[in-house]
């Protein structure tokens, strides 16, 4: 296989063998990007359909009660909380700030999004 | 040498506008979810529902805002990563016409609806 | 290979002596071709230890290399700015022999006309904190210390800019003999592809430095060279910024070398025969542990980064090790053993190669019957990052 | 360093030009203290005269033997046995990452070279600009200019290997150039530098991983010089935009 910089070697991004924390911290970015971005577009797409008319929301708000749709929501609000609390590691070294703390503040953050994330599931699924 | 990907035009504003964008998307989020909350204690669950929610004029403002801000950031960090698969700057151009195409008529749709919905809950 | 009428010189082995070299003739008009079995300065001259000589260090034993180095200590600060970190070295006397050493060290010092200064020791240090604070006597001399990588590429990307064609991971298996039994090219192993590639010349350069006396019996003839290893071991802190020399007759681990985040101990002082591998061992580095905590105890708090091994080219004769000379010898070998169109340089140091580039250069114009004034004394070397951007070879 | 011997495996990535590339063992009996760079190059002189690999000084000043070992960017000359593998362990070497392969283990490094010629990369600064804060607080009083030293980066290629972004596109900068720029440019000093981290490869194409950083075997730490970077052009540029008049009239 060719050694130099090739767009077919995409795929080593979401390698992390023998790398450190901050190749997981941009795979986890880049992943939950791509899938907020589908989430974006699909949500809209739905939401066109709920200004149709009460019988499609309900139809919908019906829908949206089956575990399948659940475990996707659940995934969506993880994929949020993650990228969000990310996001705010890399805003902040990305503008010279605590680039020295860089794992310190991942590791923080994502036990909080851990947590984010159990509230979430709490919410969703043992509440109703 | 200088450049392969001729202008890809990636620079201190865009950057900027990504972290700040995500920030705010952060704060709107936010906001969100606390007026979700105070104005309808038992969530969206009916049409009925929705349509009240949109009465109070603060919302549209939410939701617009967090249209354009979640649809814009989400664009330029997918064009980000288009970057790095070293695209020639014919391919570029067409993705960035693709994705300003794509980001209007997201944003423009998004609008309509939140009309829609606003005239409906007004009754206008 | 050559295309022009210029007369066309192979050069085997690209250390210092061989880029110099390379650099010297390409300024004189010649076509040059470098073969290297590995890789630029990847036998002795990538891993000398570093030291740009005033020549203090030889002044006393062996003042003919003294005054090569003082020259040359100049002109490359001069040629080579951006190779070498200058800031002075130091002679420290810690006991009573190294006082008796300063008498005949002055004397040597004055008549290889070596700029020194004698330092207060509380003035040294004062500037030097990490010294041995027992120092009784101090001489300021204008040692500096240099990337050995770096230094070798500046001459070689000077001599390609003008010319010169770069043979890499090419090693000679054979010289190529005419009719007459005069030497007329090389046939080298081309690693890199794995095939044989010839090339003729006018004349063979042999500046292959430790390995001088293999490549010159391939032609046959004998080049008394005498592989001499020194063990060199790198701490992790630069604790000092001067090159910090025992003052006393040259031995085992009396330098203390600063050279970018680090601090090199060297050397030792041994004889092999064959110096592909030389292996690096405990003891040496144990020694050179202990000779450099008696400078500088603050490398007890440092850790070992590395530890390495070079064997110097030194020029046979009847005596051993520290006692041979560090100067350099050019062989026309058509003059000791009748065998034309081929010359050898070998011995030196690293400070010196210019100056062996000069009169290696010199013979070959006299052989060749070209008139070329050498021009490398007063020429700044190009960045050394150019080798790499005229491509490969 | 002990009498200790270890019986470790290497696994060589073997590559002529054209050919296809394949992994060749050698089994060899070493010291767990023993550095890789030196068992390559006993594997060189005793099992394999065909290998090819770049190397130079021994002691981490040079920055010519940078491989990859168990997938990871090491300076072999200082990398110790015992801190990647263990006795009867394997040891798999490659050649760096993101830059084409000459033969075996030695790769063109001609473009990285020529983007760090370009910005005029420092090789010898003086000493206070050549340490990190706080480093040279041992030392008493040293007065501007007094000492110099060459400068920390060692041009040895790791972060280009280790860097995400340099995996699928040729044209970033890359983190080597974009530190140097950082430690060379006093901040409106050098403005065709500037123009270079803050042109569209430069520091806005880095992604935060922190790899280049993570496998940086000198200290020069470019993650932190390149987000600094992008700190000074955003104040620079947000300067700029509140006042205008005094900017031009400092250019005329």
């Amino acid at each position: 296989m060719s050694n130099r910089p090739s767009p077919l070697h995409f795929w080593r991004w979401f390698d992390p063998r023998a790398r450190q924390v901050g190749t997981w911290a941009f795979i986890i970015n880049r992943i939950t990007a791509l899938g907020l971005t589908a989430y974006l577009f699909i949500h809209l797409i739905v939401l066109g359909q709920l200004a149709l008319g009460p019988q499609y929301y309900d139809q919908f708000i019906a829908f949206a009660k089956l575990p399948v749709v659940k475990i996707g929501e659940l995934a969506v609000l993880a994929a949020g909380i993650i990228h969000a609390l990310n996001g705010i590691r890399v805003a902040l070294t990305g503008l010279g700030f605590a680039v020295r703390w860089q794992k310190h503040m991942l590791y923080s953050l994502m036990c909080l999004a851990a947590l984010g994330i159990f509230v979430v599931f709490v919410k969703l699924f043992l509440l109703d | 040498m200088i450049s392969s990907s001729p202008k890809s035009r990636e620079n201190a504003w865009l950057w900027l506008y990504k972290i700040m964008s995500g920030l705010l998307i952060f704060f709107v989020l936010g906001l969100h979810f606390l007026v979700n909350h105070l104005v309808e204690k038992g969530g969206l669950l009916s049409y009925a529902d929705v349509v009240h929610y949109y009465t109070n004029p603060i919302i549209p403002v939410i939701e617009v805002t967090f249209l354009v801000l979640a649809v814009s950031h989400s664009l330029i960090g997918i064009r980000s990563i288009v970057l790095d698969l070293n695209p020639s700057g014919k391919v570029l151009q067409f993705i960035d016409w693709c994705f300003i195409a794509l980001g209007s008529a997201a944003i423009f749709y998004g609008i309509a609806l939140v009309i829609i919905v606003v005239s409906r809950a007004t009754g206008v | 290979m050559s295309l022009t009428n210029k007369p066309h010189v192979i050069i085997i082995g690209a250390g210092f002596t061989g880029c110099a070299t390379a650099h010297d003739l390409a300024l004189r008009g010649f076509d040059i071709t470098v073969v290297e079995r590995g890789e630029i300065a990847s036998g002795t001259s990538g891993r000398t230890h570093g030291l740009l000589h005033s020549g203090a260090r030889y002044c006393v034993n062996d003042p003919e290399a003294a005054l090569e180095c003082i020259e040359e200590n100049a002109t490359l600060r001069k040629i080579a700015r951006p190779c070498i970190e200058f800031n002075g070295g130091i002679f420290i006397a810690l006991d009573e022999s190294d006082l008796a050493y300063a008498d005949s060290f002055i004397e040597g010092i004055n008549s290889c006309h070596i700029q020194v200064n004698e330092l207060k020791p509380a003035h040294v240090l004062a500037q030097e904190p990490n010294l041995n604070p027992h120092i009784l006597a101090a001489y300021a001399v204008p040692d500096g210390a240099f990337d050995p990588l770096r230094l070798a590429l500046a001459f070689a990307a000077t001599s390609k800019e003008n010319g010169a064609h770069f043979l890499l991971h090419h090693e000679v298996q054979e010289l190529m003999v005419d009719g007459q039994g005069n030497i007329c090219g090389v046939k080298t192993w081309d690693r890199h592809a794995d095939r044989k590639i010839d090339i003729k010349g006018d004349m063979v350069v042999n500046a292959t430095g430790a390995w001088a006396g293999q490549i010159a019996g391939l032609a046959g003839v004998r080049v008394p060279v005498i592989p001499t290893p020194g063990v060199m071991v790198a701490y992790n802190q630069r604790l000092v910024q001067h090159v910090i020399n025992r003052l006393n007759v040259p031995g085992d681990g009396d330098i203390v070398l600063p050279q970018r985040r680090m601090s090199v101990i060297g050397t030792t002082s041994f004889t092999v025969e064959d110096v592909d591998y030389i292996p690096v061992t405990d003891e040496q580095i144990r020694l050179m542990y202990e000779r450099a905590c008696a400078l500088v105890p603050a490398i007890r708090q440092a850790h070992q980064r590395g530890a390495y091994m070079s064997a110097r080219p030194l020029i046979g004769s009847s005596v051993q090790g520290r006692s041979l000379s560090r100067t350099f010898k050019c062989y026309d070998h058509q003059e000791s053993d009748g065998v034309t169109g081929f010359v050898t340089i070998t011995g030196g140091k690293a400070t010196t190669c210019r100056a062996m580039a000069e009169k290696t250069a010199d013979l070959v114009c006299r052989k060749l019957g070209i008139l070329a004034e050498c021009r490398t004394k007063e020429m700044e070397l190009t960045s050394y990052r150019k080798f790499y951007l005229y491509g490969y070879s | 360093m002990s009498s200790i011997r270890w019986k470790v495996t290497f696994i060589i990535t073997r590559q002529r030009s054209k050919s296809k590339c394949y992994q060749q063992p050698f089994l060899l009996e070493v010291d767990p203290d023993e550095y890789i760079l030196d068992c390559i190059e006993r594997i060189w002189a005793f099992h394999d005269r065909s290998l090819t690999f770049r190397h130079a000084c021994h002691h981490s000043t040079c920055g010519a033997c940078g491989m990859r070992v168990n997938g990871v960017e090491k300076l072999t000359c200082i990398t110790a046995i015992r801190s990647v593998t263990q006795d009867g362990g394997t040891v798999h070497i490659e050649p760096l990452r993101n830059f084409p392969v000459l033969s075996d283990l030695v790769v063109d490094m001609s473009t990285f070279f020529l983007r760090l010629e370009q910005v005029n990369a420092a090789t010898v600064l003086p000493l206070q600009e050549a340490c990190l804060p706080g480093e040279i607080k041992d030392q008493p009083v040293i007065e501007s200019g007094q000492y110099e030293r060459l400068v920390d980066c060692i041009e040895c290629g790791l972060c280009i290997s280790a860097c995400p972004t340099a995996l699928t596109s040729s044209s970033y900068q890359g983190p080597a150039t974009l530190a140097a720029i950082q430690q060379g440019c006093q901040p409106g000093n050098q403005p065709f530098q500037i123009l270079l981290a803050d042109h569209e490869d430069g520091v806005w194409r880095c992604h935060s991983a922190y790899e280049c950083s993570a496998v940086c075997p000198s200290n020069v730490d470019p993650a932190a010089r390149i987000m600094n970077l992008r700190r000074r052009i955003l104040t620079q540029h947000i300067r700029s935009l509140f006042s205008r008049q005094p900017e031009e009239a400092k250019n005329e």
